[in-house]
């Protein structure tokens, strides 16, 4: 199970086919893989977002992804997982996160990779700061729960 | 003693500073760092803090040396 | 939307950059890809299985792939789904199925997904004929409940 | 009137055949094609039905030219 930072654009198919190349040496063969990627939308809330600033707590940050896997690893049959989060500028449909879990069976890929998102999204110290096409930035405030159906 | 204090995000703006070393002879919890650094003020709504990059309460003692960070709500993925 | 019957081993990976390049023409921008790919493994019920049959009935096996999508959509907000499913001589480490979900918001993406592979594993007309090393071939029987947790 | 019978996977075997062209005269239920296209076999554990390639109950009537399928529980994914 392996965490990346990113301060670059990258490409999540490309790292997942990456990861997924270095994982089959030795583990066991998984016959279940889920993939979560989130993509930068070049709107929020209503008004046209240009472009974002994510900040993060280098160290911290990591350590805490670390966590969520580890918890998640504790909790579903998982074989291995990997996320990959960018950091600094982003522009619109760029992908910001990525997750990847791989199982024996489909329900743990699920809903191992669904928990993951969440404790994300909920305790990962990321911010993200938007640019809007004004010029002015403002802070999003609050990540909503993706459990509830909106 | 000595403790490192960082401030993140919109907080940092809110505070003045991102990161300061705070010098004390008492005991002093996270909350105290708080309001000692920040000369008194208000705490945020939803204040959340790390001590050694571990989240932690705000009624956690901090020790000497260690790194004292306070963040708004997370809003990554 | 779309599904595809695959009767030669496919690249999932490229598939979904293929069918994701078609698709940001027009639509709305999505903020959230949910993926999940089934993947053959060697062994089931502790039998070490050498290749796999997979059958189906062509023209309704498309028809009802065809409504789980209809269905998903009806009830989450999709932006676009597509699925690929294998049939034919299946080797192990091959893709059996790829169900890719694109979504404004993560909780649809990850519940559409989920729903679209268990109404697949329960309702969409594929057989699997497993080929044993000795040679024997066994039909397997029946599709577990992947909401369940094993 | 005339309809299509067919036989998927481990069923095919069961039967003995794979597909068959079924004439009949009077109505009969998906059930009734059962029984005479496979002499009476008796009916298999969870036995699922189509009707022109749409899953269809026991009790549903075939029509003139229908296409009706029989076949055991589905093992894709």
């Amino acid at each position: 199970m392996k965490v990346k930072i990113c301060p670059e654009a990258f490409n999540p198919w490309q790292e997942i086919q990456d990861y997924q190349a270095n994982l089959t040496e030795g583990s066991p063969k998984f016959g279940a893989t889920s993939i979560f990627i989130g993509t930068m939308r070049d709107y929020n809330e209503g008004v046209t977002v240009q472009s974002m600033a994510l900040d993060y707590y280098p160290g911290m940050t990591e350590k805490q992804l670390e966590k969520i896997l580890t918890d998640a690893g504790e909790y579903w049959q998982i074989i291995d997982a990997y996320i990959v989060h960018r950091v600094g500028e982003i522009q619109p449909d760029e992908t910001i996160v990525l997750v990847a879990v791989w199982t024996s069976h489909r329900g743990d890929a699920f809903d191992a990779n669904r928990a993951i998102m969440e404790a994300l999204k909920s305790t990962a110290p990321f911010w993200k700061k938007e640019v809007l096409t004004t010029g002015q930035t403002r802070w999003v405030e609050k990540n909503t729960d993706g459990y509830q159906k909106m | 003693m000595s403790i490192k204090v960082r401030y993140f995000a919109s907080l940092g703006e809110r505070v003045g500073q991102t990161e300061s070393d705070l010098d004390f002879v008492q005991d002093l919890t996270v909350r105290d760092v708080w309001q000692l650094d920040t000369s008194g003020k208000p705490f945020p709504e939803n204040l959340l803090a790390a001590v050694n990059m571990e989240y932690a309460g705000l009624d956690v003692q901090v020790q000497d040396g260690d790194e004292v960070a306070f963040f708004p709500p997370v809003t990554g993925g």
